[in-house]
């Protein structure tokens, strides 16, 4: 609130620059000491650029998960658990951000073997205004570092919508801090982490694309929904009664706020202001409209009926499908992964789910699970070094990234990143539902899940429109 | 006394509550239920999910009428209701033993 | 996701920087290579702070349409039109960009006659991470492309107000396609492209001065509204059955993120993070909140009591009149003209538009059409050199720019924007009309308006807040 | 819209950095005139990024008015009063905005006396692009003022929370102009104002911290609104009838808004996109997320249940409790102020105010009064000139801030912060109700507070849900 | 046994609550009604458009009583919903020809 | 002819319905109400302000019925709609005097 409190990294070496001429002593210190003002300045600039648009982003992922994904998956559900499934959302930005003081980020971002970060930033040590160069060159390490915790908090999130209206509160609290610290810490570090076994970029043994999540978030989550879904069995009187969404137009407020957020997802993993997260910003609007189409004419074919619900579900699809592809692809690949995945997720959730008769109660793996995988296939497709130069050979040449620029190989790199993170989410997800199952519960009770979680787990009702 | 209760197409209410005011029926009490006959409902579908929705919106009017006004209120109150169509709703009749007006203790057909 | 992928254009003057003692070699060449190398340095840094500024307008202008846009109309109808009217705004984010990526952003922006772009950007062609000079030096132009699409996204979305609760879904969806080819994108070319008709900066012949969108966005959409009001005819019952706003809460919501998004649409029109952006952003909230109590006032004192309804209605009528004048007017004038809007779009919504008796659904031409025309006139009154420094002679002096600079031609010129853009619209909007009532007809049958447009089109409702 | 728009101050010497060889003609000027034209770009280029984010920032801030408090308020109320409830905020969003123009930003940021600015500012005169280098050396004023509203808009909309659903709008109104005129105005310029009494960083005699509003915004409006809720008296019925709240999904989507919008409120108070930044942005995340858990935890542990009600006013208390802090402290101790405001803010609305029994229809003492001393206090304790460096010695060594880095004293100082505050926040208001008493009366009749204010204020129904 | 009908003013609901169960009325089945009759409604104008709306909300309560109790639960509860105003609403009272208690079939005055 | 209102649980509305188009019974009118009666409500606690909720949702059913379908048809409805725990609610049995079918003027047992 004053000036005196800018006085810190950035600010430092403008005004030093309007001191020049005072300290100048000859002319040829003079221009050396210039110029390294100068540089330094610049170098402030630059920073400062980049960290607003970090910050912003950083904003922006957590506007996803609240209000964003509580209001989507809210409005699904029915009136009598509407305030448990955005509590699900909302209990989880506190939650895993302690989680992520104390040892999240380390696991993720330290420096560890390929499967797991080391401990060295144990709360937070070591992780101040000095950036982190093997991740972000030009921003504050605690810019990165809180950018990369709202992923770690939409993560477990997402999961949410495959076990609402019938999880016990205890059990979804404890499931989630198992499985943030034993599926996602573990799988950010092998796909974005140094040394990180899928990481293309930083000395991954397999090279795997994944701009900005396909298989680290959207894969894991969908995938552990599925096994969710599963474990806990379906909602009484599934399918038999109705359980119409309640409120769809909180949803489409919900779905709107995903779509503006996912800006911050995926355009903000560029990490710096640069024209990488203007591709990055284009392929995500471009993919999000195309699947927005792709669900909505589909729908209209086979139901004969476009819904809103089809065409927000279709736009989070498409979301999905391009996230891991965000940061490689040009803007009609883009276009072309959104729409099929618009489609795919289509039959996914009303051909294939009805078919194998689970009750996935949001659709989460249908949507998240189904796209992931789908958009982390197509990246190893699409990907072309026309968008993205991170990989060079020794000779400072751009090596081919996708099919598209001849590296074949990389679909196949791709597919093992897939079947890496379908493998660790079934897995641990399984245990750690066994474990939680064992110690509280999972699934809440017959007439708690008839009264509602609201009442039954929070003592409160949404809606008191009467008197 | 009667009471007069009618299950009528909700966008008829207007139409109905003026014609029974330009007849002098002033008292009435309204509210929302949902219906269930001879009218075929809609099938609603979320994400595959397809849902037979047979209770449709009406509206159900309650008038206490004095017993000799019946006749007229009753006939009034169907033509302004009726489009012809199936799902256009009943008209039942009771007896009704007493009423009681609230703020001054009027019993009887004053109390209407 | 990691240190690579920001290897774009933006970053790597800054880290060469640091290279710069290990290649230095003789003093002289030294530091003209360290000059250049600051020189591409501190231009990366310009770019990194206005493209984060960019593209989170970006953002904000979409967020403008949805969810804002969506739930301010959706609150106004009647509940069984609420999604169907959503819906308008929604899917029109996915089918606007799809025109856009094909052929709009080159018929709006690509170098052509003064009345439409040429096709040089074709489905994108040769649009990337090089700045178009023409338009903003320092962002790529794959930024501005995709600012300039949330322009071309809620401009039809607006229209939807005048139709909303009776229009046919497919109707609906081929008179916007449509329309946006027609009357928008040349309509952006003429005025905002280059050598646009009405370009005051980039040689059009009539110098008319809008900066983020009075005629291009507020007047063609409102007075197309207009047309399709008394095209389509009345709601049935109107005006005799009360068709009451249905949830106020949420009109709220969307007036509010229509004023926070508008930040990015005025001083995102700045293209850049200059002060120039601080102005309009300032003009905008100025306008805004004397608009809110323009038309507060006046309903006070003549309705008796002053309503939310009426005060939100205001701030957008401040919001599309401060539009044009944003990046031209001094904060006071910007007041006045927000203040006049308040009170003038007040009076065309309650007396002009119950003496004429049209049912302009949610008073889109109220709004947008009398707003925008009256903003684009005082546009021409207010605008001055003192804040805009866009026009200067062949001496480099300023010109002066509106009426209180003492250019009274300038009125003149702005009132021949307005008179081409209305006319424009109309024309446009007719033969358009008449085009999709032959091949789909234009109104929903008698039967989907009554059981409700959600339920008809879209086969859902909004709210199941039952059991 | 237009390349030339925007040759405003930013963007010139980026362009001219361009022009450069052209105009060199020997060596050694040449290379001086680089230096220039670089040092001036480099400048700008530092301008756009800070001004980037600044504007965001106030952006955000608007955004926690409206409709962030708007929602979060307007679901706790009764359904007959939730739109008088938001236009208290709504209102405030226009009438404070003319006020700051007029005489508010003057006499907040004025060169004046301890206690008030001056009048040098009165209708903004001499506030443009230049930067205020007293308060923000690398933004326009513009930017800083624009910014700085943003706060004077949410500090009495706070206040409403307390006399909601039963207040007399045009009451109302008078209200919160005296109040922010008498109370907010000289708070600000005593605690960030250059020469303010309390400013511990611009020659302030009693160096007190405020790094975002603990005093200025959270206990002036908190203390305000005990007495506000003391003087009207209880709603009718209360305790007696039940008053719960009639939309908790709103009130969750406010409070998320909140969030969201707080880190502009905090970040955006180091004025720059610095480190200093990140690192507010950091503790107040850290602090809203251990405050969510503390009251939850508290609540689960008192209550038998833990309500989503809960974790939103948890949430709220941390925010309010970490932003004097925000600026000063690392992200463990704002952890811990989180945490601890969490819980006492849950005592002070469960058991202190159901122990004493006045009426604070929606806690706005108990979570802004309480929360804001708490906070204030605790900043004394855990400022640490690690993260911020503004105070130094004369030979430049940074001067220890709060009790952890050995400055006991700070306690103290912030211990008089906080009495001033207090005071003038109890006498002024007492005074302002006193004087609108006399002028309107300050309380509805008890028919129009049974009818609801809605309808009896404004004329209007929130929700028309049927037909 | 008797049906009671009250429709009363939505804010002396729990007043006439109150009063009920102090005299030992426990059972009872509430719903949202709007009403109609001599009160005045209010105008609501939205952006210039007028409504009339006279329909107001009211609460409607039914209770099925025996016979014997029929006066004593008229009169608590036209006192407890009195304001003395326009509006405050009517009882109006039915025969009842049988009642069942879903739970276990008892049924006539055992059920209630 | 006899109307019979039932009160029912919220969830077995669906069993209800089903069970009793099984014996061909179609048309009835159901409206959300609250019920009180033996059956405890819950305690509700926002902000440390606690209120019990004695009003709990149920259903309502209404049916107008030939007199002499009224056994079978009450004794399916209850079956469907019991649960054996306090709360499943109560049938109440009342005469009509008359129906009258808007549409068509169908009067009596025509009507239904
Ligand atoms: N036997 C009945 N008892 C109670 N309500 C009935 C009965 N039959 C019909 N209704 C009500 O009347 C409405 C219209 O009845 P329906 O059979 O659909 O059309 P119609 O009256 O034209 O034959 C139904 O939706 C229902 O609310
Ligand atoms: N004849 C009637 N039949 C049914 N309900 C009625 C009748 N008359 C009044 N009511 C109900 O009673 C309420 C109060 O009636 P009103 O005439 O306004 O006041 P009062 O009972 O004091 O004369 C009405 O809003 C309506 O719900
Ligand atoms: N005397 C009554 N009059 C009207 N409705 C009643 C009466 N008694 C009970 N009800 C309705 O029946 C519901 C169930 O009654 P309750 O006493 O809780 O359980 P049970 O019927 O199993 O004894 C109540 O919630 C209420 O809606």
């Amino acid at each position: 609130m004053n000036q005196i409190k800018r006085l810190c990294c950035c600010a430092f070496p403008v005004l030093a620059a309007f001191a020049i001429p005072a300290m100048a002593q000859n002319v040829s210190t003079s221009v050396d000491a210039k110029l390294a003002i100068l540089e330094a300045s610049s170098k402030a600039a630059q920073s400062a650029g980049d960290n607003a648009w970090m910050l912003v982003c950083a904003a922006l992922v957590l506007m996803m998960t609240g209000p964003g994904l509580a209001l989507f998956y809210g409005g699904l559900v029915r009136p009598k658990n509407v305030l448990s499934t955005m509590m699900h959302s909302f209990i989880l930005m506190a939650v895993v951000t302690v989680l992520w003081a104390v040892y999240g980020y380390s696991l993720a971002f330290g420096q560890g073997n390929p499967f797991v970060g080391g401990l060295q930033y144990l709360f937070l040590n070591g992780v101040g205004n000095a950036p982190n160069t093997d991740y972000a060159a030009t921003i504050p390490q605690q810019t990165f570092m809180i950018y990369q915790l709202m992923f770690a908090i939409i993560t477990p999130a997402l999961i949410s919508g495959a076990f609402a209206e019938r999880m016990k509160f205890s059990a979804m609290l404890l499931f989630t801090v198992l499985w943030t610290t034993v599926v996602y810490f573990p799988m950010a570090h092998m796909v974005w982490g140094k040394g990180g076994l899928l990481n293309a970029f930083l000395g991954g043994s397999i090279p795997c694309f994944d701009f900005a999540g396909g298989t680290v978030v959207h894969i894991t989550s969908g995938v552990s929904a599925l096994v969710c879904a599963l474990y806990l069995g379906k909602r009484l009187g599934f399918p038999r009664e109705p359980m119409k969404p309640h409120n769809l137009v909180i949803s489409v407020i919900g779905a709107c706020l995903l779509w503006v957020g996912w800006f911050g997802f995926n355009a903000g993993s560029a990490l710096a202001a640069s024209g990488l997260a203007t591709s990055a910003f284009v392929a995500t609007h471009f993919g999000a409209a195309a699947a927005t189409l792709g669900w909505t004419l589909a729908e209209w074919w086979r139901m004969g009926k476009p819904s809103i619900l089809g065409a927000i579900s279709g736009c989070v699809a498409g979301l999905v499908a391009i996230t891991p592809a965000s940061g490689f692809v040009r803007p009609f690949p883009a276009m072309l992964i959104g729409f099929s995945a618009g489609i795919f997720c289509f039959f996914m959730v009303t051909a294939v789910k009805s078919k194998f008769g689970y009750d996935d109660t949001l659709d989460a793996f249908g949507v998240h699970g189904a796209g992931g995988t789908l958009g982390a296939l197509l990246t190893g497709v699409f990907a072309t070094n026309a968008i993205n130069e991170g990989l060079k050979d020794a000779s400072g040449k751009l090596l081919p990234l996708g099919l598209v620029d001849g590296n074949a190989a990389q679909v196949g790199n791709q597919f093992i990143g897939v079947l890496i993170s379908w493998a660790l989410a079934i897995v641990g997800t399984l245990v750690i539902l066994k474990i939680v199952d064992m110690l509280v519960g999972v699934r809440a009770s017959k007439e708690d899940e008839i009264e509602g979680l609201d009442l039954s787990m929070h003592g409160e009702e949404a809606y008191n429109l009467e008197s | 006394m009667k009471k007069i209760e009618a299950v009528i197409q909700p966008h008829k209410l207007d139409q109905v509550k003026e014609a029974l005011k330009a007849i002098g029926v002033d008292g009435m009490t309204i509210s929302e239920v949902r219906g269930h006959g001879r009218q075929k409902g809609h099938k609603e579908v979320y994400r595959g999910m397809e849902y037979d929705v047979d209770l449709l919106p009406k509206v159900k009017l309650e008038l206490v009428i004095p017993d000799n006004r019946l006749d007229e209120i009753t006939r009034t109150l169907v033509a302004a209701a009726r489009t012809g169509k199936i799902g256009d709703g009943k008209v039942f009749v009771y007896d009704v033993a007493d009423a009681i007006r609230i703020r001054n203790d009027d019993t009887g057909e004053a109390a209407l």
